[in-house]
């Protein structure tokens, strides 16, 4: 079979930093072929190149054969080739059906976009998507990260697509939405559509795709048929070692209580929350999108303060009115929107890992940049961030990179509580399990850990305790040891409709 | 259906405030002076702010797309300047009416490459036009009023069904406005290069040829306005009212397009010029001291500007 | 009845309600010295014409006179050169930056006398030549100034002409640029006061602003002729900008002859509306002859034949100028010109 | 150093360049430009513009905009008299008094900024009509003159043969460099302005790190206003109009990004003087006032081209 897309020694370079160095690949129809490699490995690069959107300064693009050259995306998506794109390109200021249809709205005979059917389409989308709850008209600036994905993907499906590229899709999406997504996968590709997908979640690369291609360092490491690969191959194509544990979680033996929660409310999003956590313990939150985890961890973090209840740090209870004092009561939050919330983009990663601590490296508020350097350099060295050096711009970090970007800066605040949503959301393997050891380090030097995850393997690895959440109540707190996936699952999903059973959340 | 109709509410937020500002106003100003609501004086109020209600209209679509124009008034001024030395050294009325549209569509257009190919930011490259405009507008007129306008090119006099032609134009080119921003391809993208150039650009809109159209039907609307401008007196001055860009991108900004880009519709604009008319009118009426007109005006602007806030909080 | 809006606070000196009153005398020269000035007799002389601001009809026509008498003595070039804005701080870099460059002389039109007079202090200093027209300084900050005609002067020509347009007993508002402008505000005062003594019985009904802008003076206006309908019978507009303004108001309304425009502008600007017997009359000074005389001093103090003490100085065509208040040039009576005789004036 | 800054410093040696271009250009046409007694006399000409540019600069930074300061000075300038002649203070005490008007105007927006979250360029834009409305309402129009000797040293005189008000002016240079360039609330305002919900989350103080912004805007108004009440020794209603434009121009020609994030005090001081040399050097060698207003738009645009070019080249 021909392919529909080839790439032929692709290289491009950033100014003086190389990120692909002669590139191969091919994408036959009715395919799925996934394309795996560490973070900053150069996936999304290439797939900006094969996209349109970044040209390669070597190498050249078949599309059925023939050479072609995009001058931008607009033609690459005239040739059928549409991406979801991993930052999340949306507009958010408005609607979602107008977000899913942008650039090709359907027009009436008289050439006017038609309001009504692009709607209408629009709501046959997301309802493919299994998203009925998601009002068309609501504008995107008010959707979740989650939701925003799916707004995404409904605009990739929304083109007819050749040739469907996913940069990561899943990276915001609970297990129930990548089934459905899988599924809408499989569909298309029995319709002979041509998907590329990124992932770094192996169960879905093992359950969606017919090829792997490994990237590693912006080289091409090999394609192979899914058969022929196993996880741990995979990951040693992909790291250039084996890694065996994924989730090291050691015991720690459970020191005093770090952090109470008494009740505590926001008014209309989180409802009557109660648990304790403790020194060396690692608390996971799980939950569906929208149960309202990242609004009890904001809570918690002075963002939105409680309003009503209780937070006691180490017994006494603490006011917790902003973020300010929360930091200063020990509290650090890693928090899931990291474009957003983590990082300011424009600044060099020196002063992004400073930001938090700016008040501890000054003398008579004058910034001393010379401690701010050393632990900047201390932070790529411990957690092995890809950057050119402390200087380079956090916005030119592939996203694994910036998230550990994010960790280092809350990890410089010396905090006694960490919370972290969705700390490995987006990130390759070897990061991950980098950022599962040092969670275990970190538990084991004493630290309180509240863990908000949407990958369930995650939770259930990591986890002393899993505390799951359901429509912003606490549903229920299960130990280790009683922590099944069936057990967890159950407590997510029961009785949508019904009423929390009193006792599971006390 | 009724969450449609409130999302379309949500979405209007700001004209209907200016609605029941400008109702308010009008209903309070004429208990005190019955004469405030008479024929000649609301015909006055829509009048009086007529051109200014154009110019917000292209404005409004600058600032949607993203970009602010700060030399508005100073085009204005140049192609009024133009047009009447047009007519009155002999070329044709109707010349003289459409050169300023196509010239200001030209001279913005330039602005308009200048900001999407070089990338100069809106900001400065019309706050040097601004310079350039109103400098080379002195050299070039030496300060020399232009009278002797011939009869019939006094567009803004003409009345149509008793209503004066300024108020027709600011009518059918804030529907037609809305027409565009609202249904076509062209409006739509123009929104979204304002709320994320860079997700414009992955959806295949081309940020480039959308600002560059962008400015040049500001440029044209601008035009227009500067017709009216020339066509309601006898003379034309030449220097520009100070200040006039300033007035226009309040009249935007207070009609509820979001400085930020991406959001707000046109009616917004026009209304908001309607009511600073009416607030003018009204002071004079309600025996305002003229001391205090600004000070009044600006505790208006800002009590709009605030109640819409606290209305957008409300709502979320 | 209360205050004008408007005025200024300084003292009012009506004159007599008929008949002519005798010129004031000219009194004991109190304007400045230009320190170490060189002979500057019969040598030609480079001169700078520094207006309130460029861009608007008066200037242009103060400045076309001012070419005339160059043009006419052969031995001085003049140079008009202005902030856009009537704004005092731009003028003051305007001034401070032709003493640098060293001119001969400067001719300026005060936006505010006090602040421009250090400036002119220092042109004085460096032997400069200052000469000021239409609006003037403070008198040590400059040499002479050319009158264009006593606002107490100004203020009857004004108050006789709409009197015996709207009668003895009728009611008026005044569109004004803005109350800062000093000129407008002193000829506003000496308004009051004149028709407190020679017309009890007009009735002010208020001022507004119009800036220089004469969409806005239309506007304003319109909205006096509908606030007051019947009672308002005249408008007094108070510049050259809304004085024509007001009288296509008046137009427009199809008030004429109902509502009478009085007010200082420009003939060329009123030609449309006195030719087509909607307005009766418009008032200024020849603004031409206003630059012609200034040139003609500027000449006369450069060459020394104009000294403190004169009491007529020569100007051209002009021929004898009165000199009034210790050091100023005064160019006459304000000039009310109608439908008779505006055709014949062309500025 | 670090990268951003790099790209900063390339702009400010543009600049630079262009200004030593310009300098010696201005020289060689007349050699009246060239001399201490020119060049400090325009230092004390500009120094009301560099004032306010300097907290400008903060503002902008944090990707805010401040249309108000011409306001402010003229509503200070008006307060300063009144305080002084109407309500018979000694001249300090009304100075005082008159800087603290200023510091709660500025304040006032910072509030409406912060806790209102109304964008900066409407919240300013209206509080631009209300200042301004008050001065004129306070002084009913009237000028205030008459200072005593001492005060005019202020504006007019010299100390160690500077013009006092250029010490002035370095003290708050000075500051402004030192406060952005290497202390906390420097940093705190380029997070602003680069992510401000990040600084947020980040624990910074956000909305004070703004007020306080805002009310130093304010301050410094007031101060330009007191410097500019003693240079011209009268106060009116109308000082300051149309400041903003010119300090804007500065700011933005100095290389700060008006989105916010990026820009330095150097760049500020480097784009003021420019401005100053422009016009003084173009007015020495014979171009009118207009044609110098053309200049400085074209210079403005060259600028911002030629380092947009540069930085396409560079590395980022
Ligand atoms: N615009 C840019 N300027 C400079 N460097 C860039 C730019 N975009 C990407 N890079 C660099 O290119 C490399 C590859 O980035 P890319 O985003 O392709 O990685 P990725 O494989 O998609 O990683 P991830 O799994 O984290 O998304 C990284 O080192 C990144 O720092
Ligand atoms: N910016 C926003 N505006 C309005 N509603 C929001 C916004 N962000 C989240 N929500 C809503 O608030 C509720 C709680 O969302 P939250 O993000 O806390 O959920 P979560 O359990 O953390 O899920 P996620 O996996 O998306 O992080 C959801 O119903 C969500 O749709
Ligand atoms: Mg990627
Ligand atoms: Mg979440």
């Amino acid at each position: 079979m021909t392919p529909i897309l080839e790439l032929k020694n692709i290289s491009k370079a950033f100014g003086p930093v190389k990120v692909l160095t002669g590139v191969d690949f091919d994408l036959r129809p009715g395919e799925v072929h996934a394309l795996m490699g560490e973070n900053g490995a150069g996936k999304s690069t290439m797939i900006r190149i094969a996209a349109g959107d970044h040209r390669a300064e070597e190498g050249e693009i078949r599309l059925d054969g023939e050479v072609r050259r995009f001058a931008g995306p607009r033609e690459a998506q005239a040739e059928g080739i549409i991406v979801v794109h991993q930052e999340l390109l949306l507009f958010p200021a408005l609607s979602v059906a107008e977000n899913v249809f942008l650039g090709h709205q359907p027009k009436t005979a008289a050439g006017l976009v038609d309001w009504g059917r692009m709607r209408r389409e629009a709501r046959d989308l997301l309802d493919r998507l299994d998203c009925p709850n998601l009002d068309v008209d609501q504008k995107v600036s008010r959707l979740s990260v989650a939701d925003r994905q799916r707004v995404e993907i409904a605009r990739a499906l929304s083109r007819n697509a050749r040739v469907l590229i996913m940069d990561e899709p899943t990276a915001a999406l609970a297990e129930a939405d990548v089934r459905r997504l899988l599924e809408v996968i499989r569909r298309l590709r029995s319709e002979g559509v041509a998907i590329v997908y990124v992932s770094h979640r192996m169960n879905e690369i093992f359950e969606i795709a017919d090829r792997v291609t490994v990237l590693r360092d912006g080289v091409s490491v090999g394609t192979r048929p899914i058969g022929e690969v196993t996880e741990a191959s995979l990951v040693s194509m992909m790291v250039g070692r084996d890694i065996h544990q994924l989730f090291p979680k050691e015991d720690v033996p459970r020191g005093e209580t770090r952090l109470e929660l008494r009740g505590v409310s926001l008014a209309g999003v989180v409802e009557d929350i109660s648990f304790d956590l403790h020194a060396g313990e690692i608390l996971g939150i799980a939950g569906l999108v929208g149960s309202g985890r990242t609004e009890l961890a904001q809570t918690i973090f002075g963002v939105t303060p409680a309003t009503s209840g209780e937070i006691l740090v180490d017994g006494k209870p603490r006011k917790i009115g902003s973020v300010r004092e929360a930091i200063d009561a020990g509290i650090a939050y890693v928090p899931e929107d990291r474009g957003l919330h983590g990082l300011v983009r424009a600044q060099p990663l020196r002063e992004n890992v400073s930001m938090a601590i700016l008040d501890r490296l000054t003398r008579y508020s004058v910034v001393d940049t010379g401690r701010e350097q050393n632990l900047a350099s201390d932070a790529i060295e411990r957690f092995s961030i890809r950057a050119r050096d402390a200087r380079q711009r956090v916005g030119q970090l592939s996203g694994g990179n910036q998230q550990k970007v994010v960790l280092a800066k809350w990890l410089a605040t010396d905090p006694k509580i960490l919370i972290l949503d969705e700390p490995t959301r987006g990130i390759d393997i070897g990061a991950k399990t980098e950022i599962h050891r040092l969670m275990g380090e970190l538990a084991k030097k004493g630290l309180a850990i509240l863990m908000i995850s949407s990958e369930l393997p995650e939770v259930l690895g990591m986890s002393d305790r899993v505390l799951v959440m359901r429509e912003g109540r606490l549903s229920a707190i299960v130990d280790r040891k009683d922590a099944t996936p069936d057990a967890v699952g159950a407590a997510m999903m029961q009785g949508r409709r019904e009423p929390a059973r009193a006792g599971a959340a006390r | 259906m009724s969450r449609r109709i409130t999302h379309a509410l949500g979405s209007l937020g700001q004209e209907i405030l200016l609605v029941v500002v400008i109702l308010a106003l009008f209903a309070f100003v004429g208990t005190y002076n019955p004469r405030f609501l008479s024929e000649n004086n609301l015909t006055s109020i829509f009048v009086g702010n007529a051109y200014i209600a154009v110019a917000a209209i292209g404005m409004s679509l600058v600032i949607i797309s993203g970009n602010i124009d700060v030399s508005i008034g100073a085009l204005i001024g140049v192609l009024a300047v133009i047009s009447g030395l047009l007519v009155t050294n002999g070329y044709p009325i109707w010349l003289a009416w459409l050169a300023p549209l196509v010239l200001g569509a030209a001279i913005n257009a330039l602005v308009g490459c200048l900001i999407a190919y070089a990338r100069v930011p809106s900001i400065i490259a019309t706050l040097a036009m601004l310079s350039i405009l109103s400098g080379g507008l002195i050299t070039f007129t030496g300060g020399q009023w232009i009278s002797g306008l011939p009869a019939g090119y006094q567009l803004a006099q003409f009345r149509l069904l008793n209503v004066p032609s300024p108020v027709w134009f600011m009518i059918g080119m804030t529907v037609l406005a809305g027409f565009l921003m609202r249904y076509t391809t062209f409006g739509r993208a123009v929104y979204a290069v304002g709320s994320n150039p860079e997700a414009a650009r992955a959806s295949g809109i081309s940020y480039k040829a959308t600002v560059v159209k962008v400015f040049a039907i500001h440029g044209a609307i601008g035009g227009i306005a500067a017709v009216l401008f020339a066509t309601q007196l006898q003379v034309i001055q030449s220097t520009v009212p100070v200040g006039l860009e300033l007035v226009i991108i309040t009249a935007s900004v207070v009609g509820g397009v979001s400085i930020l880009g991406g959001v707000g519709t046109v009616f917004g604009s026009t209304l908001a010029a309607i009511l600073f008319a009416a607030i003018g009118s009204s002071l004079i009426f309600l025996n305002v001291s003229a001391y205090w007109l600004r000070a009044v005006q600006g505790i208006l602007i800002l009590a709009t500007v605030l109640a819409d806030m606290a209305r957008r909080r409300r709502t979320g | 009845q209360s205050a004008w809006t408007g005025g200024d606070d300084q003292p009012t000196n009506p004159l007599a309600c008929t008949g002519e009153s005798p010129a004031p005398e000219p009194g004991e020269y109190n304007g400045g010295t230009p320190t170490n000035a060189p002979d500057r007799n019969g040598k030609d002389l480079k001169v700078v014409d520094i207006p309130k601001l460029v861009g608007v009809g008066y200037f242009a026509s103060t400045a076309s006179g001012m070419q005339e008498a160059a043009k006419e003595l052969g031995n001085i070039t003049v140079n008009t050169d202005g902030p856009t804005r009537a704004n005092i701080d731009e003028q003051i870099t305007f001034v401070d930056n032709y003493i640098t460059s060293g001119v001969d002389g400067i001719l300026f039109a005060a936006n505010d006398p006090v602040a421009i007079a250090p400036v002119l202090k220092k042109a004085l200093d460096a032997g400069i030549n200052v000469v000021g027209y239409d609006a003037d300084a403070e008198a040590d900050a400059r040499q002479w100034f050319v009158n264009q005609a006593l606002p107490n002067g100004v203020a009857k020509s004004m108050m006789d002409q709409l009197a015996s347009e709207i009668g003895e007993e009728g009611s008026f508002a005044i569109v004004t640029s803005t109350f800062t402008t000093p000129n407008q505000a002193r000829w506003i005062s000496e308004m009051q006061a004149y028709t407190e003594k020679c017309h009890p019985n007009l009735k002010f009904l208020e001022t507004v602003e119009a800036q220089e802008d004469n969409i806005l003076s239309f506007n304003q206006a319109q909205t006096l002729i509908n606030k007051y309908g019947d009672d308002l019978k005249g408008i007094l507009g108070m510049t050259s900008v809304a004085t024509p303004a007001a009288a296509e108001a008046v137009q427009q309304n199809g008030l004429c002859g109902k509502v009478s425009v009085v007010g200082l502008a420009l003939p060329n600007a009123m030609k449309p509306y006195i030719n087509s017997d909607c307005i009766q009359s418009t008032i200024l000074w020849n603004t031409v002859d206003l630059g012609y005389a200034a040139v003609e001093v500027m000449r006369q103090v450069a060459d020394g034949t104009l000294k403190p003490g004169d009491k007529t100085v020569k100007a051209g065509r002009l021929g004898e100028l009165p000199i009034v208040n210790q050091s100023q040039v005064l160019l006459g009576q304000p000039k009310v010109f109608t439908k008779a005789d505006i055709n014949d004036f062309d500025f | 150093m670090t990268s951003m800054t790099r790209i900063l410093i390339r702009h400010e040696a543009i600049l630079g360049i262009l200004f030593v271009v310009v300098l010696f250009a201005m020289a060689s046409q007349n050699d009246r430009f060239l001399t201490t007694a020119n060049l400090l006399n325009q230092a004390r000409l500009m120094t009301e513009v560099g004032l306010i540019a300097i907290p400008m600069t903060f503002v902008i930074v944090t990707g805010g905009i401040d249309l108000s300061v011409g306001s402010i000075l003229g509503l200070c300038a008006i307060l300063l008299g009144v305080f002084w002649q109407n309500l018979g203070l000694p001249l300090p005490a009304a100075i005082g008094l008159s800087l603290a008007a200023g510091t709660a105007a500025g304040f006032a927006n910072g509030l409406i900024v912060t806790r209102f979250r109304v964008p900066p360029l409407i919240a300013t834009l209206a509080t631009l009509a209300l200042y301004r409305g008050l001065a004129e309402g306070i002084s009913q129009a009237r000028s205030v003159r008459g200072y005593p000797d001492w005060f005019a040293v202020l504006g007019r005189g010299d100390f160690l043969g500077i013009p006092t008000q250029l010490w002035l002016f370095a003290l708050v240079a000075v500051l402004g460099i030192f406060i952005l360039r290497f202390t906390t609330f420097g940093r705190t305002t380029y997070a602003i302005g680069n992510n401000e919900a990040a600084a947020e989350f980040s624990g910074l103080p956000v909305e004070r790190t703004k007020l306080v912004i805002y009310t130093a805007s304010g301050f410094i108004s007031a101060l330009a206003a007191i410097v500019f009440v003693s240079r011209v020794s009268t106060t009116r209603s109308d000082m300051g109009s149309g400041i903003e434009l010119e300090v804007i121009t500065a700011v933005v020609l100095g290389g700060t990004s008006i989105f916010g994030g990026r820009g330095m005090v150097i760049g500020t001081l480097i784009g003021l003087c420019l401005m100053q040399i422009l016009q003084n050097g173009l007015s020495l060698s014979g171009v009118r006032g207009d044609g110098t207003t053309v200049v400085i738009g074209a210079v403005l645009i060259v600028a911002v081209l030629i380092s947009n070019l540069l930085s396409r080249f560079s590395s980022d």
